[in-house]
C-alpha cells in the first residue's frame, strides 16, 4: 500500500461530485455584497475519487470488524449488524426532533422504554437520554448533585472525591463542573481505602465519583460501607458506569449505594465507537434527584408519549434530545438479549477477562491479585527490569502479532500498565491467540530486545514521530504557494 | 448466544483453568444481597422479530421520506449522497476506537486531519479540532474558553440565537460563575461592551433566519478586549462571509447540515475552529501531520496536553468520546459536494426560502416577520395558531414550521411560525404548503 | 458531470494530445448518417429527485416487509441476517471482476473455494462450481451435461417439477435434439428405462412440496446407464437426505433460499454439483487451492480449459458472467446460520407449514392435495378461485398462495392454490390467514 | 496480512453464529428416518466470526472502489453509490416475482419502461429483459434467428459466422445452440475482410455474429455494407452489445444493421459486476422477430402494467423475470444521466482510450493504427522481443505499480495482446498515472527483466502456481481425517 494522497492532492479546478438540480427560480433579493464570502477554497474531486479516497483510507485502520481489540475501560466489543439496519430506517434516521409528538410515537416510544430498561438495569428510578457520552453524563450529574446540595441550602460543598485510580474524565468532570478535588489514594489491593476515605469526608464533600468496577477491572468489595460512610457524611455517591459491562443483569449499581450515574450506551450496549465517538451517556439516579434531571424526559401520557420537564432541571448540556440513533441501537440491542442475553454478556466478559489474568500471570506481573471483573490489569515492569522494553514496545511488538494493543500506561497508578478488556465477544480461541501472543512478545524482550524497540516493522507504516508533532503541530492542509515567475526572478537575482 | 461465541463446554473448561467450577465463582467478591436482584425487561426477540418490530416502531414516525417537511431550527433536511454513507458504514470506520495506536489508525487520522482542514476552509480560520458534541456544547465549551482566554466572566450573546444554545450556553457558563447578557451583538452595543467582558456570541444567520451584516463588529469587540465568536450554518458559508473574514476569534457551527440525516436530534457534530494563538487554549481532540521512523508521512493525535487523560483536572474541556464518525460523513459529504456542490445547496436553500417567504406574504393573516435577506428559514406572523396549522397540515402529508409563539426570541410575539426550507423542498412542496394554507383561509 | 470526472479543459487537453480538436472527431470512422440520431429518453433526474422518484416506484409494490407472504414456488421469503448484506456490499467485492489476476483477488477466490465445499457439503457431493444463473439454467446445462457423458439424447423429468424449470429445460436441450419425456421418478418407473435415457431428473421436495423416497432410485437409474439429477431446496436439506446419499450425480438446487431477497425473481444463483468423475464436463468456474511462489496457499481460478475463454465452441458451456456475488452471499448466510441455524430454519419452516395445512384442512371446502411429510409448501383444492382468493386477501395485507388451476404438474385440476410458509410465517400470520380464509367462507 | 484461515479452520463445535426463534409446535407427522439426513458437517461459527472473516478477505481483493481496473472488453466503470440504496428499497428486494400484478405495479413499470428506454437506446423495436448475462442474452438472440428461419420453412441454415476477433462466448453460444460455426479471419486492419466474407455466405448461413466496436477496440466502417452483404444472402445479424459503452447516446446498433442483439447491463449500465456476476442481458430485436422473444414481455394495458406472452416465443431461458435486482440498478442510472449523460458516458470512454493509445504507442506496439472506441488493444511483442518480458510479466509488474493490469492475451489474434478499457468514469489524472507505469514498466522490461519475472513482488502473494492447481485439482476443503491412535500404532508397526 502507498501513502494516500490526502483529499485536497486529488482535487482539480471544475471538477464535480454531485449531483443536484440547477438553480431555476430567482427570488431572493439581491444581497449586498459585503455580505457574501470571496472565495471557497475547497476539494474539487468526483464521487469516484471521494469513494476510492475513503474506501482506501479505511484498509489503512483496524477496527474490532478486523479483529481482537482489547482496549481496557473501552469494552470494544462487536457491533450487531442489525443495530445498522434499524437506524437506518427512514422513520428513524429522518424524522425531525422538533415534530408534533403525536407524528413520532415510535421514537418517544423507544426513547421511553429506553429510559424504563436502563433503569432497570442499574436499579434506579429515572433515566435522561440527553447526554453526549460518558463524560458529558459525568458533567450532568455532578451538576445535579450541586443542584441537590444547593436546593437544601447546603451550598458549602464544593469538593468531590475521585479516587487515583479514576479515568481522567473523573477529574476533568469535576474542574469543568466549578469543584474541587481531592484525589484518593487506592489502597493496596487496590480498593478504596476507608480510612483514608474517612479523613477526607467532611462538610465541604459534595459527593464522590466512584467507577465499579474499578478502572483497575476490580470489584470494590466495601462499596456498601464506602456509600453508608458518603453518605453518613452528608455527601452522595457519583457511579461512572463505564465498566457496567462487569455487571448488567447480575448486579445493579443503585443498590450499591450510587445516588446517580451514568451509562455509555457506547461500551455496555454496543453502539459503535465509530473512531472515537459518538457516543451517548444517559444518566440515571434515584428519586430524591430525579426533579434535577436535564429536561425533558419522555413520558406516558393518556394521549400517548411526550416531553415532560423535571421540576428543578440543572438545564439542558445537549440540543435536542440526545444522540437518539444511539438510543435506538442500544433500545435494540436489549430487545434482543434480553435479561438472560444480558446477564450471558457480564458473565462472558468477566470469564473471559480472567481467563487471560489466569494465563499471563506469571509472564507478566499482576499487581492486583484477585479475580478481575471485565478486565485485567497487568504490569510490565518485570519485563522492563529484565530486558529495558518498556510497555509501549511490548504494544507496538503486539502490532506485529497481528492484534490491536491493550491500552498502556493507564491506571496511572499501575506501573507500565497494560489494561486488557476482552469483552464478552471474543471467543476462547481468539483469547488463546492473545495469550501466545503476549507470551511470545515476553520471550522476545527477553532474546532480542531491539526487535521490540523496533516493533511494529510488519506494517505499512512504523512508529510515528509524535514529538515533532507537537512541537511544530502541522493540523491543516494548504495549498502549496505557487511559485511566481517574479518569485523566481527574484530567487534568481538573489541567489 | 448469537454475540457471545464461547460455548457451554468452552466456558467448563476455561474455568477450570482458573480453578474454578462455575461462573457464579466469579462474583464472589460481590455482596450476596446485591447479586442477581429482579430485573423487569421484555422478553428477547430473535433477529428476524427484532427487525419487524422495530420496523413497526419506526413507521409510527411521519418522516421525511414520506412527508414534506418545514422544520429549520437547527436540524436540516439537506441531502446526502448515498456515497456518504456507504463510507461511514465501511467496517474499519466505524468499529475503531479513537486512534491512539496511530500505526493502526492511519486512515481515521488522515480523514480527522481532512476534517480539520475542511473546516478550516470554509470558517475561513486557522484551525480547527476534530469534533465536539453539537454546537450547543461547542458553544458553552468556547464560552469557557473566552473566559479563561481572557480572565473575565461576562459573556453577552445575541437574543435572537437559539434557545436552546442559550440554554446549554447557560448551563455551563453557571459552573464557572459565569455571566450571561443577552444584547443585540451590533456595532453600537460593541462599542460600549463594558470590561468584563470575555466575549460576544452572534448566531449568523440568526434563529430567526436573517443575515446580519457583521463586518467591523470584530474591531470593537477586539478594542474592548474580548473575544468574537460566531455561530454559523457551515451550509451559508458557501456564499456567505466566513467567520474568518469576519476576523472572529472562534467559530462554532452545527455539522448536522452537512448530510448528516436529522435522526431525532442526534448523534450531530460540533464544529469548532479559532485562531492559531488560541490553538492550546481550545477543547477536543487534533490530529498533526507528521512522518514514521522511515520518513514515511503520517498522522498522530496531537497536542493531548490539553485533554483530560493526560492533564485530567487541568484538562480544557472533560469531553473524551467525541462526534468522530459523524465528522467523517461531514468529510466525505463535503468532499462529494465540493465547493461548487455546496454552493448549489446554498443558493437552492435560498431560492426556495424566498420562493416560500414571497408566496406567504401574499397570503391573508400573514406577515413575515425576519427581516430580509433571510438563508434558509424565516419566521411568519399567521392569522391563527402555528400549532393548529401544523396539525391540520399533516393530513396533508406535511410537517409544518416550529411554534415559536410567545418566545423570547421574538419578544413574546404571538402566532410566529419558523418556516424552514432547504433545496429538497423543491418547487411542488413549496406549492403544495401554500395551496394548503390557502384552503385553510 | 457526477460520474464522468474530466473537466471541459481536460478533454479539450486530452483531444489536442492527439491532435483532434473536438470530440466528434473521435467518431470520424462511423458512418455519417448512422450518427446522432433521435432518441427518446426521459429528462435526467438528479439524485435527490431521483431517490425520491425511486422510493415512490417501490412503494406502489407490496412488499413482504408490509404484507404477510404465502408464495413460494422456486422463490421465498426466508430471513437473512444483517451481516450479510454488510458482507456482500463491502466494495472490494462487488466492485470487483472475475479473479482473473489471482494476486489481486485472494478475498473472492477464498470465498468461491469455500462457497464450492460448503455446497459439497450441504449436497453430499463430491465437487461443486462457482456458481449458474439460476437452478432453472443450471438445470439446462445439467441435462446437456448428462447427454454429452453418456452420448444419449433423452431426458426423463418427474412431471411434479416446477413448469418454469421444466420449460427452461425445453428450450436448452432443443438445440441439441434432446427428447424431453415427463414420467414419474420413481422405482418402477425407473426400472423400466429405455437404453436411449442420457438422465432422470427428480425434484426433491417437488413443485407441491412433497418429500419423496428416493432410495433406491440412484441403482435403478445406473443400472440403466443413466444419470441421476436431483434438484434440491438447499434448506430442506438442513434435514432431508441429501442428493449424495441418495448417490445422485448431478444435484442442482436454487440457492435464493440462503439468504437471498427475492427481489421480483432475481439475481438468484444455481447451484451445480457433481461427482469427482465428472467435473471435466462440468460447465462453470471453478477456484482451486494452490501456492504462491513463496509456498503460501492461495486460491486461483482452475480447469479453465473447460470455459469459453479458453476452449471457445468447444466449451462445456458458454457461461461467462455468473452469479458471484449471490454466491457470496450464500456463503456469509450458510456461515452465520451453520448446521444449526439451517436446522432451525428447516424446522420452522416444516412446522409452520403443517401448522397452516392442519389448519385449512378443517376449513369447510378446502382439501389438502399434497401427500404429507411436505417441506414448506403444500397444494390445496379450495372452494373458489385461488385467484379469487388472492385478490381479497390482499385487502387483510396478505399475499396469497399461487393460483396452479388447471397446470398440468395437478394433473388440471381445478381450484387448486400452492401454499407456502417459511420460519417468517410466524403463528400470528399463520393464524391471520386462517382467520381471513374463514371469514371469506 | 497474514493468511486467512478457512472459515471451516475456524470452525468449533456447538457455536452459533444465527438469531432464530424457538421451535415452538409440533404440528408435522413423523418422518421415516429413510428420508433424513444422517449428519450436516458444516462450519460452526459466531457472527463475530464470519464479520472478520470476509471483512479481512475484502481487503485481500481489488476493485473498482480501490484504483483504476482497465480490463478490456469489461467495462468496469464506477458503480454509482446510489443504485444500491434503490435496489435494497423494500418495494424492490422483497417482492415476490409471482405477486399479483395489480400490487408490483412499479416493478413492472420499472421493468416496461427499461424494456422502452433499451429499445430506443440501440434502435430496436422490442426488449426481453430476462437472460442473466451477455452469453445468455447471445443464446436467447441465437435461439431467436433460429427459431425464424425455421418459422420461414428455412430450415437448412446451420451456419453461424464468427469473426476470430470475437469473445469466446460467441463460439460457445454458437455451439451450445447447435449451430456450426465458421469463423471469419480479420482484416489487416482489424475488420471484417469483405471478400472473405462473401465467399462464405450461402443458404446454410443462419447469420453473423459481430461485435460492434470490435473487441480490438474498433468500429466496423463497412458494417452498412456487412449487413447488406449478410441480408442479402438471407441471414441475420446478430449484435454482440458488450461493447455499447462506446456507442450508447451517439450510435444506434439498429441503425447498423444488426436484427437482434444483447446488451450487457453490468458493463454499459454499471449494475456492479460483483466479483463475477450477477450479470444481465436484455435481448433487444427488430419488429419482426419480437414474436420469437422469450417470454414473458410487459406491456401497458388499460387496467396497468401486465406480462403478455410473445406469440411464438423461443420459450423460457430463465426462471421468472430476468435479474430485475439489475433492472432496477440499470433503469436508475438511465433515469439520472438521460440523454445528456449518456453521450457524454461514450464521449469520453473513447476520448479516455485514444488518450492512452496516444500516448503509449511506441513504448508499445499498436497492431491497428485507428482512431480506436472505448478500448485500446496494444501488444506487448515488441517488448518480448526486445527484452523477453512477456505480457503476462507485464501486467504482473503493473500490480506492483498499484494498478490492476489490463486484460491480457485477448483477443486472440493479437500477439501478446494488452487489452485496455479506461471508460469514462476515470480521470486524466488516474490515465497520466496508468500511461506512466506502462513506460516504467517498459523500462523496467529492459533494465532488469528479472524484474519483471518475479513480479508481483509488493502484494502479499506472489505468482501463484495455476499449473499444480490444474493438474491436481484441489476444488474443496475436506475435514482433516483426525488420526486414531489405532492407525498411529499401525503406522508404528509398518514403519
Ligand atoms: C472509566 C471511564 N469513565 C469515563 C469514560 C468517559 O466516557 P466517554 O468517552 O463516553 O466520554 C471512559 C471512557 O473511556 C471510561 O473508561
Ligand atoms: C465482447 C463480449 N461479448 C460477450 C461477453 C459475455 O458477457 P457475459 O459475461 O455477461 O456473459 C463479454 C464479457 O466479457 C464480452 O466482453
Amino acid at each position: 500500500m502507498s501513502v494516500e494522497p490526502l483529499i485536497f492532492e486529488l482535487s482539480s479546478p471544475g471538477r464535480i461530485g454531485f449531483s443536484l438540480p440547477a438553480v431555476d427560480m430567482d427570488e431572493a433579493p439581491e444581497m449586498d455584497p459585503a455580505l457574501l464570502r470571496e472565495e471557497l477554497d475547497m476539494p474539487e474531486v468526483s464521487e469516484v475519487d471521494v469513494t476510492r479516497h475513503f474506501v482506501r483510507l479505511s484498509q489503512k485502520n483496524y477496527g474490532i470488524d478486523i479483529g481482537f481489540y482489547p482496549l481496557g475501560s473501552c469494552t470494544m466489543k462487536y457491533n450487531p449488524k442489525v443495530h445498522e439496519d434499524v437506524a437506518i430506517l427512514p422513520g428513524f434516521a429522518h424524522i425531525h426532533p422538533y415534530q408534533p409528538v403525536g407524528c413520532v410515537q415510535g421514537a418517544l416510544q423507544v426513547m421511553h422504554e429506553l429510559q424504563g430498561m436502563l433503569g432497570q438495569i442499574v436499579g434506579m428510578d429515572a433515566v435522561t437520554l440527553q447526554p453526549a457520552a460518558g463524560a458529558h453524563g459525568e458533567f450532568t450529574g455532578i451538576l445535579m448533585i450541586r443542584a441537590y446540595h444547593r436546593a437544601r441550602g447546603d451550598a458549602n460543598r464544593d469538593t468531590l472525591l475521585v479516587p487515583d485510580s479514576a479515568h481522567g474524565t473523573n477529574p476533568a468532570t469535576a474542574a469543568a463542573a466549578g469543584f474541587k478535588l481531592i484525589s484518593l489514594k487506592s489502597g493496596a489491593d487496590g480498593s478504596v481505602d476507608l480510612e483514608a476515605l474517612k479523613g477526607v469526608l467532611s462538610d465541604r464533600v459534595a459527593g464522590m465519583m466512584l467507577t465499579v468496577p474499578s478502572t483497575l477491572g476490580l470489584f470494590e468489595p466495601n462499596i456498601l460501607e464506602i456509600s453508608r460512610l458518603v453518605h453518613e457524611a452528608g455527601g452522595l455517591m457519583y457511579g461512572d458506569g463505564a465498566n457496567l459491562n462487569a455487571l448488567v443483569g447480575h448486579i445493579r449499581p443503585g443498590d450499591l449505594g450510587f445516588d446517580v450515574m451514568h451509562i455509555n450506551l457506547h461500551k455496555t450496549f454496543t453502539t459503535p465507537h465509530g473512531g472515537g465517538g459518538p457516543g451517548s451517556g444517559p444518566v440515571a439516579c434515584k428519586s430524591h434527584l430525579a426533579k434535577f434531571l436535564p429536561g425533558p424526559l419522555v413520558e406516558k401520557g393518556e394521549e400517548g408519549y411526550k416531553f415532560v420537564e423535571p421540576e428543578a432541571s440543572v438545564g439542558r448540556v445537549k440540543n435536542f434530545w440526545g444522540n437518539f440513533g444511539m438510543h435506538v441501537r442500544a433500545y435494540t440491542y436489549i430487545r434482543h438479549l434480553g435479561l438472560p442475553g444480558l446477564q450471558r454478556v457480564s458473565e462472558d466478559a468477566i470469564l473471559n477477562a480472567n481467563y487471560i489474568r489466569a494465563n499471563l500471570t506469571g509472564t507478566y506481573h499482576l499487581p492486583y491479585n484477585r479475580i478481575c471483573m471485565h478486565e485485567v490489569v497487568l504490569s510490565g515492569k518485570n519485563i522492563k527490569q529484565e530486558t529495558g522494553c518498556r510497555t509501549l514496545d511490548i504494544a507496538k511488538r503486539l502490532i506485529d502479532h497481528g492484534m490491536h494493543p491493550p491500552t498502556v500506561y493507564f491506571p496511572l497508578i499501575v506501573e507500565e500498565a497494560l489494561m486488557i478488556e476482552p469483552t464478552e465477544t471474543e471467543s476462547k480461541e481468539t483469547l488463546d491467540q492473545f495469550i501466545a501472543a503476549m507470551k511470545a512478545v515476553a520471550a522476545e524482550a527477553r532474546t532480542d530486545p531491539d526487535m521490540l524497540h523496533a516493533a511494529p516493522v510488519t506494517t505499512e507504516y512504523g512508529r510515528l514521530d509524535e514529538v515533532t508533532a507537537a512541537r511544530e503541530p502541522n493540523l491543516r492542509w494548504r495549498r502549496p504557494v505557487p511559485v511566481e515567475p517574479d518569485d523566481l526572478e527574484y530567487v534568481e537575482q538573489a541567489g | 448466544m448469537v454475540y457471545t461465541p464461547n460455548t457451554e463446554a468452552q466456558r467448563q473448561e476455561m474455568l477450570e483453568t482458573m480453578g474454578l467450577s462455575k461462573v457464579a465463582d466469579l462474583y464472589e467478591e460481590v455482596p450476596a444481597e446485591v447479586l442477581n436482584p429482579p430485573i423487569d425487561l421484555p422478553t428477547p426477540l430473535a433477529e428476524p422479530q427484532l427487525m419487524a418490530e422495530m420496523r413497526r416502531l419506526s413507521e409510527l414516525n411521519a418522516d421525511a421520506t414520506h412527508y414534506a417537511t418545514f422544520l429549520g431550527a437547527g436540524s436540516y433536511n439537506h441531502f446526502s449522497p448515498s456515497a456518504v454513507y456507504r463510507i461511514m458504514s465501511r467496517n474499519e470506520f466505524y468499529t475503531a476506537y479513537t486512534p491512539y495506536q496511530p500505526e493502526l489508525s492511519q486512515g481515521i487520522l488522515q480523514q480527522i486531519y481532512e476534517f480539520q482542514t475542511l473546516v478550516c476552509q470554509l470558517t475561513g480560520m486557522d484551525v480547527a479540532n476534530a469534533s465536539m458534541y453539537d454546537a450547543a456544547s461547542a458553544l458553552g465549551e468556547a464560552a469557557i474558553m473566552a473566559a479563561n482566554i481572557t480572565k473575565r466572566k461576562k459573556v453577552v450573546i445575541s437574543p435572537k440565537t437559539h434557545p436552546e444554545h442559550k440554554a446549554v450556553l447557560r448551563t455551563y457558563a453557571d459552573c464557572h460563575g459565569i455571566e450571561i447578557v443577552e444584547r443585540d451583538a451590533n456595532i453600537k452595543e460593541a462599542s460600549e461592551l463594558d470590561p468584563d467582558t470575555a466575549c460576544v456570541i452572534v448566531q449568523q444567520p440568526n434563529f430567526l433566519g436573517e443575515i446580519r451584516d457583521l463586518n467591523g463588529l470584530a474591531v470593537k469587540v477586539h478594542e474592548a478586549g474580548a473575544i468574537l465568536i460566531i455561530l454559523f450554518d457551515p451550509i451559508s458559508l458557501a456564499i456567505l462571509k466566513s467567520p474568518g473574514e469576519y476576523d472572529a476569534d472562534i467559530a462554532i457551527g452545527e455539522g448536522q447540515s452537512l448530510g448528516i440525516p436529522m435522526q431525532f436530534g442526534g448523534p450531530y457534530v460540533g464544529l469548532f475552529a479559532t485562531k492559531e494563538k488560541y490553538v492550546r487554549s481550545m477543547p477536543g481532540r487534533l490530529a498533526g501531520m507528521t512522518k514514521d521512523v522511515h520518513g514515511k508521512r503520517g498522522f498522530v493525535l496531537t497536542l493531548q496536553t490539553r485533554e483530560q487523560h493526560i492533564r485530567r483536572e487541568k484538562a480544557t474541556s472533560n469531553i473524551c468520546t467525541n462526534e468522530a464518525l459523524v465528522a467523517l460523513a461531514a468529510t466525505a459529504y463535503l468532499c462529494c459536494m465540493g465547493p461548487q456542490g455546496l454552493k448549489r445547496v446554498a443558493q437552492l436553500s435560498l431560492q426556495h426560502t424566498h420562493y416560500l417567504a414571497n408566496r406567504i406574504a401574499k397570503l391573508p393573516g400573514y406577515k413575515i416577520i425576519s427581516r430580509e435577506p433571510f438563508f434558509k428559514e424565516f419566521a411568519v406572523q399567521t392569522p391563527i395558531s402555528p400549532t393548529e396549522l401544523n396539525r391540520r397540515l399533516l393530513e396533508h402529508k406535511i410537517i409544518g414550521g416550529l411554534d415559536i409563539s410567545g418566545t423570547k426570541e421574538v419578544d413574546g410575539m404571538e402566532n410566529v411560525w419558523l418556516l424552514c426550507a432547504t433545496e429538497l423542498n423543491g418547487k411542488e412542496q413549496l406549492d403544495r404548503l401554500v395551496a394548503a394554507l390557502e384552503g385553510m383561509a
